[in-house]
């Protein structure tokens, strides 16, 4: 597996190639739709993180020392960042989980989307994210 | 009248914001306009010149802060057409002016008796009522709405009765834009007894207010939605209805005599305005209020009816819109959701177009469950808004829309 | 540091100003201060480049106004040197802070349990005690003050007990400018499981505050005596004490989910900051904390003392004066009467020179009854103030006693 | 006994013979320190109009159809001006008081001391002595 660096710097090079915000929404609408479905069996409100308007709902389990994370939301835009966030941080060892550095979202352009607005619930998706990594680092 | 649009453009001066490289098109005045220069110069003017405690100060900057805010007490007495200057109390919003009423009916109802409230009121004029019903014991009924977005009348003449102590109402509802029958409503509370508070956090712009005619025990809103500043609100009240009322907060100004051994308030309205209250914006929201009185309450209802009908006839013209609130009788508001896309998505898109909505569920959860929609995407007229504005709103959705599906 | 003082002044608009053909003296500071145009200006900013309401919105205006709210947040965090930034809560000042937590122990309270204030508080910091009392059936104890104007601490510790449940004292007297041992009296409190309340409205710009050093359970101030605007204040309160506390306001943004079935509550700091804040004022608030900041605050208190030192001795020349607050840890504020005369006469004559000081029971009546005295007349400094400033106070002093003996 | 309004006069040309204010403040203080002493059995709190910050105490008797006001407060200022509404009001009949106009406060230019701030008592002391004047009007 490739270091959660490497991903990050994949994905910023994957947006430096978009001329304008509008390739870059459609290509995370796109990621968003091409989202394996949550097993509809962890769409409970345990998993629920409640943005005050767009909801997340985060599974993860331990597979071989690597942590899997599936989620879902009702929003298309932020399941597209979803998309990037799993694809960034699964599959890694709940140490690398727990301390990475998320500067992608920065470099992309997207900071907007993660505003500590609340209006949806990506930034307590990331803190949950690194919530289950702790948590099932045993 | 006609009113003049280029020029009350004008006298905004946010509405030469570029935003994302495009022009702003401000649609989320139901949670809170923009203000004049005349507004905004209010208050540099105080701070700049004026700026004095008031009321106990002798010296004469203080007099004059004083007599600067007392002059607004008048002129929202007169704008709202209530008897008494000292029926008007200065607080920090529509929900600060609700709570303290709620508050107070915490110590006045116990167990049995009914508080009425509807299915498409603000949070803020729901959370308060439970709150004072978990301390006193006494029990929250609900109007239910009907699928046009207006009050089950037929429910609430059945649902009131001798128990019944408060309705709290909103004027016009923040997420449909119905104009609810007030004038109804309260004329049945008082032949049963009950007192009657109307949310009027919407109404102020849009409907001639006259407090003697309405016969409203108390009428509250926000300086904010009306073209005025943050951190400003009006409690009304008829005089016999505040006095009723114990006091809410303690300090500062509200007092008659102080001592360890007892301690005595002062009359209205210093009652209820504890502490060093908001000068400045209390000064300039006398400016917002002659903003509004010289473009004429009728002429800005008009013209934002002028604005919905449009508006909501270029919308019903995207496949899969559904407009919620179509009750004949509306204000400038459009709810909607697009078949299969959810609000916030389009709210984020359209944003990049330079065009300001609100999504979600406004504070009106219990309305959202009501419909059984997550939010719903609003557009919200002022009197500045313009027809060009509207197709470009109409044209970002329509990309947002192309987008997502 | 030396503080060029003049060229604070020039950041001041109203010190320009002419009261009855005079330049304006302004020596009442202690009810509120003077803005800086760094403040001013970001209220125009705001209005005119940034309005819109915060949180819940997606589109880019929203988004800023929220940013800029949460970063004073984070200054004032900073400011104050509390661990958190949701420890920090945007109330409407002082006053509204104090109530928010004197209601809530009213529900924490109950007969037998004591809170203990002193003589020398504000109505602010009386009051709401006084209601929550009379609501739990708790009692106030009252700590006397000594003829200097400081706290008996002697009679403290003979009084707090296992049944104190709070405290509840200024850090700097609003009449006397005591600074008062708040220190030790925390910990003394905390020894006995009492949780302690510091009314720091004369406090922000002279003591450099540190949060986690002081280990005050909550902390309140006004922005409007610190260089900011009206209709701001800040209630700190340690993140374990704060949620304690139950909710006080209902509505808006203060909740996690409504219904009528269930209401839930938001987390910190949202659960105690119910509708529309003051966006504008939160915002200039920064500026505010800046303007002191870049100054320092031990430059400022150093400066101030050095007009105190000279204005007392000059007022003291003065036949029949006497000076109430005579502690060696005191800051810029005198109170004084002249004997025979009554402190009203005084501060409406010399305000015909220009002279703004405030004259009355400055909203501590007890302290008055303590002294047997109808009020003062009180001289309250700000760093803008000068040597020249004290002297032609002292001289319209001079004119008003030899006029009104 | 003259008008009320013809005595307003006469304080109006008193005022004018002024230069500046402090003469007139000067001549108000001596207006206060000259004014009778109030029986001190009425200087009871049921006769007392509390300003927040100076005090003033007012009775009033019927003697031969008019109404006698005599008065105190604590501050000398507020004494003065006392003394012209003593001036003015006392030994007028109940519906001269009650009717009458008071324009004199603002032609001398001390309105200052008259604004609704409560500082003084006097705003309350002028609606006392028209509503004693009613009351005794029997
Ligand atoms: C010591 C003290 N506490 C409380 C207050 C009340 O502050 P505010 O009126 O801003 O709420 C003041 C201001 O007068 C004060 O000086
Ligand atoms: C109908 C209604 N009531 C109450 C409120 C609360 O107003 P504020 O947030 O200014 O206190 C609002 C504003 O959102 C509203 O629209």
């Amino acid at each position: 597996m490739k270091s959660i660096d490497i991903i990050q710097n994949e994905i910023i090079d994957d947006f430096n190639m978009f001329d304008d915000w509008i390739q870059k929404y459609e290509y995370l609408i796109e990621l968003g739709k091409d989202l394996p479905l949550l097993n509809s069996a962890y769409k409970i409100e345990d998993n629920l993180i409640k943005g005050c308007q767009s909801q997340v709902w985060l599974h993860a389990e331990k597979k071989n020392d690597t942590i899997i994370f599936t989620a879902d939301s009702d929003a298309i835009m932020t399941k597209g960042i979803i998309a990037l966030l799993i694809r960034v941080l699964s599959h890694h060892s709940p140490q690398e989980i727990a301390e990475s550095k998320l500067n992608f979202i920065a470099e992309i352009g997207i900071t907007d989307q993660l505003s500590p607005t609340r209006a949806n619930g990506l930034v307590s998706m990331i803190k949950q994210m690194k919530i289950y990594a702790v948590a099932l680092n045993n | 009248m006609m009113l003049n649009i280029e020029n009350i453009r004008a006298q905004f001066p946010i509405l030469a914001q570029q935003i994302h490289g495009k022009n702003l098109v401000y649609l989320d005045n139901g949670a809170t306009t923009q203000k004049p220069i005349s507004v905004i110069n209010a208050i540099t003017n105080y701070y700049k010149n004026e700026n004095s405690n008031v009321h106990r100060g002798v010296h004469f900057l203080s007099g004059l802060a004083t007599k600067k805010l007392e002059k607004t007490r008048n002129a929202v007495k007169k704008f709202i057409g209530a008897r008494y200057n000292h029926e008007i109390i200065f607080t920090k919003g529509a929900t600060d002016s609700i709570n303290l009423v709620a508050n107070g009916y915490s110590t006045l109802l116990k167990k049995g008796d009914e508080i009425i409230i509807s299915e498409l009121e603000h949070h803020s004029n729901i959370v308060p009522w439970q709150i004072c019903c978990e301390n006193c014991g006494a029990s929250l009924k609900i109007i239910p709405i009907k699928d046009n977005g207006e009050l089950d009348m037929d429910c609430f003449y059945n649902m009131i009765s001798k128990n019944t102590k408060i309705v709290a109402i909103s004027h016009i509802s923040n997420t449909l834009g119905t104009v609810n029958p007030v004038e109804k409503i309260i004329s049945k509370a008082h032949e049963l007894g009950a007192k009657v508070l109307i949310d009027g956090a919407q109404a102020t712009t849009h409907v001639n207010l006259n407090m003697i005619d309405l016969d409203a025990d108390y009428y509250v809103f926000s300086a904010h939605k009306m073209y005025g500043p943050t951190g400003v609100g009006v409690l009304y009240g008829k005089e016999e209805a505040l006095n009723s009322l114990p006091v809410y907060q303690g300090g500062g100004e509200m007092i008659k005599d102080v001592s360890f051994k007892k301690t005595t308030y002062a009359p209205l309205p210093h009652k209820f305005e504890a502490g060093t209250p908001n000068i400045a914006g209390i000064i300039a929201l006398n400016e917002a209020i002659t903003f509004v009185l010289k473009l004429g309450i009728e002429n800005i209802y008009n013209y934002e009816r002028e604005l919905l009908e449009y508006a909501t006839n270029e919308i019903l013209k995207i496949k899969g819109v559904v407009i919620y609130g179509n009750s004949k009788n509306k204000t400038g508001i459009i709810s909607f959701n697009i078949d299969g896309i959810h609000p916030y998505d389009i709210g984020v898109i359209i944003d990049k177009f330079g065009v300001a909505i609100r999504t979600g569920h406004h504070c009106t959860q219990p309305l959202m469950e009501r419909f059984k929609i997550p939010g719903t995407a609003r557009i919200s007229f002022a009197v500045y808004n313009t027809i060009e504005e509207i197709n470009i709103c109409i044209e970002a959705i329509k990309k947002a829309k192309s987008m997502l599906v």
